[in-house]
């Protein structure tokens, strides 16, 4: 039947995953872009399957469900990784092992789900507008007059000042805590006005209770390595090197098993990603305390190859900068490209403690 | 009917129809989209009458141009993508038989007038004359246009300016922001602009 | 001259409707439209407070007011082009006066910052 | 200047732009695996196209609250059919071109043009703010990568004295553009990047806006905006071999071979380049656009017109 | 397609033009309308140098006359508006005639 031949040759394909992390196993989540098997999305619009991992903090409940149900259907969820604590979500398959047992469960629930779409998982929130706006206001749309009412369930922005004179629309948005480019735990509340970040606020996960992959200072020089990696895996894939991003993060998993040919590898990375033109390219974005993003890739990937071949344990830096306050002091004023940028470079507390060579 | 009547009727009829949805969609960007299809239309069949050159670069010239419309127009229209419908019309009883006079009046000329009767050439090589008188007769009128654009430049950078040499274009006229980060200062800028220079020579 | 035109015409619309087809049948194939917890715009988890349509702040528009004046002076390029092997240099010595009296016009916009995002 | 029958030109560029698209979604996976140091065998490769599609089809093509649907369908539609009618004017062969018309590069920078409205409204339409965000910035870009197209090809019909790309690949018979004119060819690609958004252009569907122009494109959406790229690339690709690279003319092979050679190659160029070159910044582009990249436009038609005086 | 039917469908655009430009109230909304008249201009021009002038070169500068005009139509005119917008946060046409009383 062409539907089962259809439904077998999507089932070939890399399974498109978008992955929700929480702060312990965000880092194994980078991981694996090195496997060929699957794609991490960048949105959950172009994912098949909804991976969740680690511990979700209970206040996250809606956001999970919000992000499950972007998943054009038939969608498929698997758990990897969960304490049991956190909002509960119903699951195709539960893991607790291996990263190449995680994939193949997402390859299978995939396929699973294009044999019989039957077995996909329905939204998880109602099916309710945000606001009642249907036959509402003279037209019927829920609008009144010019700007009014709720047009189509939301209002219209309003004007705020701006430090170029013009008193255009903002946009007021929360970003995450499920936002692909932003680091793990974070959201942020901002007020664009075109894509000027005119003002932020921080939100920042408490670093929840960890029993395994945990954040902390790596006590060897491998698993230092192998956390720089996840980062440099991450920052690769947000600047649009996906592929570079998918060689760290197989690095990742050869550190992992002690693969000696490792530090060599490390080596012939950094350099890749230096012709690249990424650290020339972030070169004024984001300063703190005189370093820049471009300097703060620059001691990372350092940080990485001193771990590999040295077999240097990093010394841990004090995270810059040092509150939230500050953190938002840095994103303003700045152009929403250059805030990713930004706040991927940088060691946040909480998020990831910093890893940067003696 | 030859298939070029056919043509014409076709990319007129499109001209005139995109023309006057202009002014009745409610969405700005739709409006200057609309407006783009009716040049691009005319463009069309100044092509059929053989003004192959002028017809393709209206379609180049107005595409770019109407998308910097579209970015002004939903910069500074309220409800610019028209989600609540709205009327913004004034007048529109004076406005509707000026049109129509205009039409009417042009079309009478249009029937009326006797036109000499010179048709273009179609082997005619009508873009290098074009060149060449560019370049020979109508030299001034070439240069001229440059000095012209240049002149519009210059004032278009200092009316748009938020500052500039001749002093802050806010001043007294807005609040300053009310967000001490996001306030920007003409004289950080006269030093930022000091940095892009640098950064310009050192590079190259 | 016009058959190539058509041919061109008819390239292009081919294309165009070929691809809308593709994208309204799946939409229509789909069936179900989409609930209202999957209409919201991605955001990582949370909802949009407003529309995103507004009156958008385009931070490099003095660039774009710089460009439709500079862009004018392609129509006198083409042409000139055509004729400039048989012109020689009185095309060069006018257009290189042209083009300099324009570049007066970038480097005074380049100058007051126009190019840096307001 | 030969014209063919519109039938047959229609079946020659659907075909051109559907083998021209497979081969790109085939070069991106090889070239994507080379550099992630995966192991891929030919036939995954070559498999690779026909499983996206077959994923795209089996997913639901998602609507945003309150989208401008028309404007949402024709974006990926107006930009496939810009692709076909900017490969239109290429010819591809001596006396093989659907629409090689007198003013070919005129043509040829309308459908460039048009493809920012494409951009644009691909990013407007469906009402949300990462998309919104994304062609905003993306017209940013575009608009300074607009003159440098017109200056390069401009450069390039001088010596021809014609605008048409057939006379163009007629004015190479001797000496390609590429070493004529230098500094056309890399900044043509660089126009290229833009139009095609990779690589260090790619400010459209970026990553650090979560998928930015195509955060909420899922299914079959999501798969015509790919191809229509896809398409736009092979375009760019045959305009660059014909215009820089001497297009037929070559020893040997048969000229439509050449061509295809040529555009196989620069089309690798382009899409290799999406996986190594960082994305620079579209505030910093813009400024480097009109104060380092114009100037080199001005030089390369200085040195066009010094080489034809 | 003679020149009177071209003239005519130039004639209409026009008046669409003059329409769309006396009622709309915004100053934006009002340059679209000069726009279109403008389209209707050019084609009357390209339609007299087709079939009335001969083909003369001269006919086609003056197209591209019409053309930088209206380029240099719209920069002044949005640069206005940025500047109007600026000192009174109004796009009205109405806006800006308050300005001069």
């Amino acid at each position: 039947m062409a539907v089962s031949w259809l439904a077998r040759l999507a089932a070939d394909a890399p399974t498109p995953v978008f992955a929700v992390a929480g702060v312990d196993a965000w880092g194994a989540v980078q991981e694996l872009r090195g496997d060929p098997r699957i794609r991490l999305a960048a949105t959950p619009r172009h994912a098949a399957v909804l991976l969740v991992a680690g511990t979700i903090l209970a206040g996250h409940g809606e956001a999970l469900r919000r992000v499950h149900d972007q998943l054009p259907r038939p969608r498929a969820v698997v758990v990897w990784r969960a304490p049991g604590t956190g909002p509960a979500i119903p699951a195709l398959a539960v893991v607790d092992g291996s990263a190449d047992e995680v994939v193949s469960a997402v390859g299978r629930a995939h396929a699973s789900i294009l044999a019989d779409p039957t077995r996909a998982q329905a939204d998880l929130l109602p099916d309710e507008e945000p606001t009642e706006w249907r036959g509402v206001g003279p037209f019927g749309q829920g609008g009144e007059g010019m700007m009014g009412g709720t047009p189509y369930g939301r209002p219209m922005a309003m004007t705020g000042d701006d430090r170029d004179g013009l008193a255009l629309d903002q946009l007021h948005l929360t970003l995450g805590p499920f936002l692909d480019p932003l680091p793990p735990g974070l959201t942020l509340d901002v007020t664009l006005q075109g894509e000027v970040l005119q003002d932020v606020a921080v939100d920042r996960a408490a670093p929840p209770v960890v029993d395994h992959a945990a954040p902390g200072d790596p006590a060897t020089p491998a698993a230092a390595a192998r956390r720089g990696l996840h980062w440099l895996a991450h920052a690769l894939h947000v600047e649009g090197l996906d592929a570079l991003a998918g060689r760290a993060a197989h690095l990742a998993s050869q550190v992992a098993v002690g693969d000696v040919a490792a530090d060599r590898s490390a080596d012939r990375l950094a350099r890749l990603v230096t012709a690249t033109g990424v650290l020339r390219s972030l070169r004024g974005v984001g300063a703190v305390d005189g370093a820049d993003a471009s300097d703060r890739w620059r001691q990372r990937l350092a940080a990485i190859v001193a771990a590999l071949r040295d077999g240097v344990v990093p010394r841990a830096l004090e995270p810059a900068p040092s509150d939230d306050a500050a953190l938002a002091g840095l994103l303003v004023g700045v152009t929403l490209t250059d805030a990713v940028s930004t706040l991927v470079s940088l060691e946040l507390p909480g998020v990831l403690r910093p890893a940067v060579a003696a | 009917m030859t298939g070029v009547d056919v043509a014409f009727w076709v990319f007129a009829l499109a001209a005139v129809w995109s023309g006057y949805r202009v002014f009745r969609t409610d969405s700005m960007v739709r409006a200057s989209f609309l407006l783009l299809a009716s040049f691009l239309n005319v463009g069309a069949i100044l092509v059929l009458l053989l003004a192959e050159y002028l017809g393709t670069a209206l379609l180049f010239m107005m595409t770019v141009e109407m998308v910097v419309m579209a970015l002004f127009m939903v910069m500074f229209m309220m409800n610019p993508a028209g989600l609540n419908p709205m009327e913004m019309v004034h007048q529109p009883r004076l406005a509707a038989v000026a049109g129509v006079v205009t039409t009417a009046g042009l079309g009478l000329v249009a029937v009326v007038v006797d036109f000499p009767d010179a048709p273009v050439d179609p082997a005619a090589e009508t873009i290098r004359a074009l060149g060449t008188e560019l370049l020979g007769g109508s030299m001034l009128v070439f240069e001229s246009a440059g000095v012209t654009l240049l002149a519009t430049m210059v004032c278009a950078v200092i009316l748009s300016a938020a500052r500039g040499r001749y002093g802050d274009g806010t001043a007294g006229s807005v609040a300053p922001p009310l967000e001490p980060g996001g306030d920007h200062r003409p004289e950080d800028d006269l030093v930022g602009d000091g940095g892009g220079g640098h950064h310009h020579h050192g590079g190259h | 001259m016009l058959s190539a035109f058509l041919a061109g015409l008819t390239v292009t619309a081919a294309a165009t409707l070929a691809t809308a087809a593709c994208v309204v049948l799946a939409r229509r194939a789909a069936g179900a439209m989409s609930t209202a917890p999957q209409r919201v715009p991605v955001l990582g988890g949370s909802q949009p407070e407003t529309h995103a349509w507004s009156r958008f702040h385009v931070r490099y528009y003095p660039m774009t007011l710089l460009f439709i004046a500079f862009e004018m002076e392609m129509m006198f390029m083409y042409p000139w082009a055509v004729v400039y092997v048989e012109e020689g240099l009185k095309a060069l010595v006018e257009m290189g006066m042209f083009l300099a009296i324009l570049s007066v016009g970038v480097v005074y916009a380049w100058r007051e910052g126009a190019f840096r995002w307001q | 200047m030969t014209t063919l029958p519109p039938v047959v030109a229609v079946a020659l560029v659907v075909a051109v732009l559907t083998v021209g698209v497979y081969g790109v979604a085939v070069v991106d996976r090889l070239v994507s695996a080379v550099v992630a140091g995966w192991m891929v065998s030919a036939g995954e490769a070559l498999a690779a196209p026909l499983r996206a599609v077959a994923v795209a089809v089996t997913r639901q093509p998602v609507t945003t609250e309150a989208p401008d649907r028309i404007l949402w369908v024709l974006a990926p539609a107006a930009y496939a059919g810009l692709a076909a009618a900017a490969l239109a004017v290429v010819p591809l062969a001596p006396g093989v071109a659907v629409t090689d018309v007198r003013t070919g590069i005129v043509v040829f920078g309308a459908a460039e043009a048009l493809a920012i409205v494409a951009i644009f409204l691909h990013g407007w339409a469906p009402n949300a703010p990462l998309p919104l965000i994304a062609g905003y910035r993306f017209v940013g870009v575009a608009l300074s990568y607009e003159l440098l197209s017109m200056f390069v090809l401009i450069a390039a019909a001088i010596p021809a004295e014609s605008m048409s790309i057939g006379a163009i690949v007629e004015s190479q018979a001797g000496l390609w553009n590429v070493i004529r004119q230098p500094l056309g060819l890399p900044l043509f690609l660089i126009v290229a990047a833009g139009v095609t958004f990779l690589g260090p252009l790619d400010v459209v569907d970026s990553t650090d806006l979560a998928g930015g122009g195509a955060a909420e494109d899922s299914g079959m959406q999501h798969l015509a905006w790919s191809a229509a790229r896809a398409a736009m690339l092979i375009a760019f690709s045959a305009a660059s071999a014909a215009v820089f690279l001497g297009g037929w003319h070559g020893p040997v092979l048969p000229a439509a071979v050449w061509m295809a050679l040529k555009t196989a190659g620069v089309a690798t160029v382009l899409v290799g380049a999406r996986h190594v070159i960082a994305r620079v910044s579209p505030e910093r582009f813009v400024r480097w656009a009109w104060t380092v990249l114009l100037p080199l436009a001005f030089l390369d038609l200085v040195i066009a017109g010094m080489a034809s005086l | 397609m003679v020149l009177e039917t071209v003239l005519l469908v130039a004639a209409v655009l026009l008046g669409i033009g003059v329409w769309g430009a006396l009622s709309q109230q915004s100053f934006v909304m009002l340059m679209m309308g000069i726009e279109l008249m403008v389209n209707g201009a050019i084609l009357a021009a390209g339609g007299l140098w087709a079939y009335a002038g001969g083909g003369a070169p001269k006919g086609q500068v003056l197209v591209i006359i019409a053309m930088a005009v209206m380029a240099i139509e719209m920069a002044i005119g949005f640069a206005l508006v940025v500047a109007v917008y600026r000192a009174r946060q109004a796009d009205m046409t109405e806006g800006i005639a308050s300005m001069k009383g």
